[in-house]
């Protein structure tokens, strides 16, 4: 598939699909079906088996045409983790079922993994599936499910064989998040909202048609979803001084009154950091374009959320009396969280979030330790053991 | 300097310490300031009348002849080492120690009996984020009669004042420290970072004053309030830092992951022995800050500057990695971490950022650009 | 900015980090460069020939028509990556750096086919500490028949070299840039902390120079040279940092102590992944700094100061990792991590501190106090 | 003991061994038997038994007087690690032979502990003591051994039984350093120094006599040695200024022309951690004296070593061309080490020993995570294991 022939398709579905003229979904739905959606996806399923590289073209001339988006950020989880599980562990039907309502926005999609005593281990999960007829039964908590209350469908891991080791006793799932055993409780945060929820299963009823891949092999499964949450959040191109350096700089050149000497050499570090980030990030995604992916993802995740709190906190400080105030404490629920939205405190409270959520600093750390480093894993006792015999 | 200066804890600090910390847990749980901060009332009354009345602790620096405990700064600084440990609500810093300090300079003006006997809050009305050092705010006018025009902004304590102690100047530019009655000022509650001692704005349009002090010595009075104020805060620094070490260190001995408890990783252990060994410097500086404080030493400015240079950072970064090692409980609201984060970060930018006291610190010792 | 900037190496880089790497491993081993340094003759001549002129080396930023490879100066980046990484004792940044860099930018002088063939080694004659930007040293004075007066201290490679290129002022304190012949000069051999790169002043007491650009032009070829080489400083201290990230992951997956490797020790992974991150940012950034000065990028300025801000500390930062993480080995002379250790620090100090690129990325980008 | 009996003892001494006519030889002998060496050593081995507090009163009206002291620097491994040991576990004939000798300088002492294969995890050392007759035959090396050319006696652990656990097959020996079978050869640093050296033990024969403990009770007789090393490096004062910032601070002033916003404001950084340190100290020094010792003798090892190394670090670069220059690689064999003597170079390089020597800082982390904050150990597989079958 050449670049031209992308090109051309893209005046196709515009010429028939006019997007001033067209309604919005059907105009998704049409791009979806003109293999446009991701067109490193196969045919059929929203793609052209092209190069993942032809997409930029896609995107940047239906944008130039005033076409839709599917707005990305509201249906993330699907887009990032879900839809590449599916593409590589779903049956043809669950293929077909699931992506074209996952890319168009119809079906939002939420991920049932984390528990309150599994997280960074995620591997100890509790939620029990027990076999029942040509269906499970599932019962447990999650947490840090994002999106659960306007989700359709969710990814879910769940412990089908207590008695083996903890990697080997689990499967994977798509739970449909309105099956009446499935309560979404918003979580608050510290920063007054509630991004997150904690859901409850109780007796909810997973067909066996709603199995991702075999009983026992979720681990394997999951590992797809949670690379490529990494390779999502660390692909990223910016522009200098994007992100909170950008904030903070302008906060800067706009108060010349609040400058300070520490300030200053503090401010010009960061700045330094800043751009190491920026370029280290556009270094990596020319090394994709290339055909050269490196483990430098891992790194731009903990440079992120380094440089997001040191600037932040440095901010706060930077703005004096203003930044003893706070914009509003009050419960909200929102669809989409911009860190750098806001103001100045709630971007030092949120940032806090940057080396938790998706894998802590410090399990990235060993990752690149163990992985790009090559270094020995700690010794280990709760590999070989049966799960239900883990200490807790 | 420090050679002839008591460091530890004295076994009377220890016994105040005692009362004080049995106190704040009955009556000031994690879940009883979360709720009354997100109150109407987010000042506790009833907590404020038993610490500052029933154990006399709102006088503890006020001689005996003026109705106080006769103690001084190096017990404050226990007191507010404990407050800092509960991230109670209650007027301690702009009442029992900016105002009270302020007054003590200033002579007194006749209210050191009831602020000393936990009667009446007398709050230092300055904004918080003042420095020592800082020149007398000049936002508020006062003409011959006493009658006060303009504001202050961002006044700790202020919403549970009785008495404003407003700095301000007449026609002439001369300093005055004038006592106000709250009620003839407008106070206006901000929207704080801190839940647990928000600010507001202090409007005067027209209040009378009564001047407690006038000129140099209005000036005095509040440049040692904001010296003392910055010293005592150190040692609420310091109670931040342990509660948040403390907390952290009995969460990661708990919490299991991988089949073995998250503290036995050694880059955790790292972390919290750093931690550890920042918190016991911190000790050192703010007990030494206390007693030059309490002494009158006149290393004093030194011992502030170095305690807050090194206190004031020291709670944040302990507040940060309480929240990151508690992972995502951590992040929740239901967790009382953020209450301690949000204090220790105000009180970073409170009398004066860690930048500002090593600035200071530099004109002092003579480390200059 | 850099959407357009390659940041990754090419083939034919590689194939040239590829043929510089061998024959650093067969020629400059650690106990060759180590027992080299301590001797009468601290550079290796032989060595020196091999990479220059039979490799080419010296003559990599220089265009064919002068006698060079007609490559630019992000190959040159990859030859100074690979020196780091051996520590080797060659002029390359006192001659093929900063001198080349001078002449192409000041018209060659005639020079440039002798230097680009490695027959005769150019070192332009300013002190190792220059920052970019900096104004043209006045310590030499020039009269009209090009004679020459003055000193210039802590010259790099100057010990070798054959010609020296002398920034100097005439009467009328215009500047000028002579080539002077090493005979002509006393040469003061400094003890110096980089074993491998020892500093040594330049006395000139009426040597005779050939002036190879006046006026604006030498200043211009000055500063330019200053750029280019705190430019491709960069990569050698990407290259030092390499080294000592792997050798140290290498020496603590061998290590074993408590009956472990210590390289499974939690806290020594962190730590390790932490230097692994910086030097992946260390290697972005050196790139687009090599990228925009081979291409004449208005972005050379602030690419420069950012790289030499970050790999700068970097550099000492990852000796300093080594030294740590090897324990008492470390500490010997034997162990070749302390030649990494004295190039780092003394390329923290050479063209500028990461102090003076900070301050001078402030103007650029307009970040003042 | 009264504080007015040590001062009687003071002047007794100093009235029957005037110091400006006795030579110091025998004054220090005197001094030793009137028990004013160490007041709290037993009345016999140079003590009272009286409070250690009262030795700072002994020392400076001995000092006042003008009496020699036994230049301490020198002998510091007897002082500060052989005699607790041999007072806590010699019998009482090797407390008469060693102690008095050992305090007056007339015989040095050095501590062969570490091994090449042995730093961290001394209990895992080689060197082997075999049985043999009335004594034993010592074979091994050893490493990092200051003072060893210029040492009488060492104090030496030694592995005499490999077929049990590391910890249990120890023994505890006084090795006399004139047996031909030691070797000493000195270890350049990168100084260009050789403080210390490496000792090679070929068939050294030791009297039984001279063993310290039971036999295999080593381990427990080295921690004596080893806490008292930390005490020692804990327990002195300073004044404002002292140490290497006081190095830094006064070429700070002296050079205006050196200075910059960047360095200033590290240069502040620093000023208030070492007074933090220095407070410290002081706090700890307090309730030593009043009785309740504390755990921040770790800490102040650390602190100083952090300290050191990021001011020296700062001194050099404050230096500008001279940071770029070094007094003198010759390689020497000092017998007393100035950290803050030379000039900045050599500071800057003698400071990354601080980390390392006498217990990394990475197993002072250690020891503060498990025994002040009682964190759980690492979970350990080598310490059940006969010490012939641990990998090496």
């Amino acid at each position: 598939m050449e670049q031209t022939d992308v090109r051309e398709r893209v005046a196709r579905l515009l010429a028939e699909h006019d997007p001033a003229r067209t309604d919005r979904l059907a105009f998704l739905r049409a791009r979806f079906d003109a293999g446009l959606a991701w067109v490193h996806f196969p045919v059929g399923l929203g793609g052209l088996a092209a190069p993942r590289a032809h997409q930029v073209l896609v995107d940047e001339e239906l944008a130039a045409a005033g076409a839709p988006d599917n707005d990305p950020r509201r249906i993330g989880i699907g887009l990032g983790m879900a839809a590449p599980t599916v593409l590589r562990y779903g049956t043809e039907e669950q293929q077909h079922r699931f992506l074209r309502p996952l890319w168009t926005g119809e079906e939002v999609w939420c991920q049932l993994f984390s528990e309150p005593g599994a997280g960074s281990d995620l591997a100890a999960l509790a939620t029990r599936a027990v076999r029942d007829g040509d269906g499970w039964v599932v019962n447990g908590q999650k947490v840090w499910t994002s999106s659960a209350h306007t989700a359709r469908w969710a990814i879910l891991v769940a412990r089908t064989d207590p008695d083996v080791p903890k990697h080997a006793g689990i499967t994977y799932f798509v739970c449909d998040m309105t099956d009446p055993g499935v309560e979404v409780r918003p979580l608050r945060q510290i920063t007054g909202e509630a991004e997150f929820n904690e859901v409850f299963l109780t007796d909810v009823r997973i067909p066996d048609t709603h199995r991702l891949g075999p009983v026992g092999d979720g681990w394997r499964v999951a590992q797809t979803t949670l690379n490529n949450e990494r390779v999502a959040i660390g692909g990223q191109a910016m522009p200098r001084e994007g992100g909170m350096i950008g904030v903070v700089a302008r906060t800067w050149r706009d108060h010349p009154e609040l400058r300070t000497p520490d300030l200053h050499q503090r401010l010009l570090g960061s700045w330094v950091d800043a751009e190491v980030a920026r370029l280290t990030g556009e270094r990596l995604r020319q090394q994709l374009a290339s055909g050269q992916p490196g483990p430098e993802g891992a790194a731009m995740k903990l440079s992120f959320a380094r440089l997001a709190q040191e600037l932040s906190g440095l901010e706060v400080e930077l703005l004096g009396e203003d930044g003893l105030e706070y914009d509003d404490w009050s419960m909200r629920r929102p669809e989409i969280v911009d860190f750098t939205g806001r103001e100045a405190g709630y971007r030092y409270l949120r940032a806090k979030g940057n080396s938790i959520e998706g894998g802590t600093s410090e399990i990235l750390r060993n990752i690149i330790a163990e992985r790009v480093l090559g270094l020995p894993a700690e010794p280990r006792g709760d590999k070989d053991l049966p799960w239900k015999e883990l200490p807790r | 300097m420090s050679g002839e200066v008591d460091l530890l804890y004295s076994e009377v600090e220890e016994e105040l310490r005692a009362s004080v910390r049995a106190l704040l847990a009955r009556k000031a749980s994690a879940e009883a300031v979360l709720g009354r901060c997100e109150s109407a009332e987010p000042y506790d009354p009833a907590l404020w009348r038993a610490l500052a009345a029933d154990l006399g602790l709102a006088g503890l620096a006020v001689p005996e002849a003026d109705g106080g405990a006769g103690a001084g700064w190096r017990e404050v600084a226990v007191v507010m080492e404990e407050l800092g440990r509960s991230a109670a609500p209650v007027p301690y810093l702009g009442g029992a120690v900016l105002g009270t300090a302020a007054l003590l300079a200033a002579g007194g003006g006749g209210l050191l009996p009831d602020v000393a006997g936990g009667r009446r809050v007398a709050v230092l009305a300055v904004p918080l984020t003042s420095g020592p050092g800082a020149a007398l705010p000049a936002t508020v006018a006062a003409d011959g009669a006493g009658v006060l025009r303009g504001r202050v902004t961002s006044v700790a304590d202020a919403l549970v004042a009785d008495v404003l102690l407003v700095p301000a100047r007449d026609a002439d530019g001369v300093a005055g420290l004038y006592a106000v009655a709250a009620g003839d000022v407008e106070i206006v509650r901000r929207t704080s970072l801190d839940l647990t001692r928000p600010v507001a704005h202090v409007l005067l349009d027209g209040a009378h004053g009564q001047l407690v002090a006038a000129g140099e010595l209005a000036e005095a009075a509040v440049r040692r309030a904001l010296l003392v104020g910055a010293g005592m805060l150190a040692s609420e620094q310091l109670g931040i830092a342990e509660w948040c070490l403390a907390t952290t260190v009995a969460y990661v001995r708990e919490r299991r992951q991988f089949g073995r408890a998250v503290g036995s990783f050694q880059a955790l252990k790292h972390r919290l022995a750093d931690l550890w060994l920042e918190v016991v410097g911190a000790r050192a500086a703010a007990r030494y800050a206390a007693a030059t404080l309490a002494a009158d030493d006149p290393d004093a400015e030194v011992a502030v500057a170095v305690a807050q240079a090194y206190c004031g950072a020291l709670a944040v970064r302990a507040a940060e990695e309480c929240i990151q090692l508690h992972g995502g409980i951590g992040m929740t609201w239901e967790h009382p971490a953020h209450l301690y984060l949000k204090r220790a970060k105000a009180d970073q930018l409170a009398l004066g950022t860690p930048g500002h006291h090593r600035a200071e610190l530099g004109r002092l010792v003579g480390v200059h650009m």
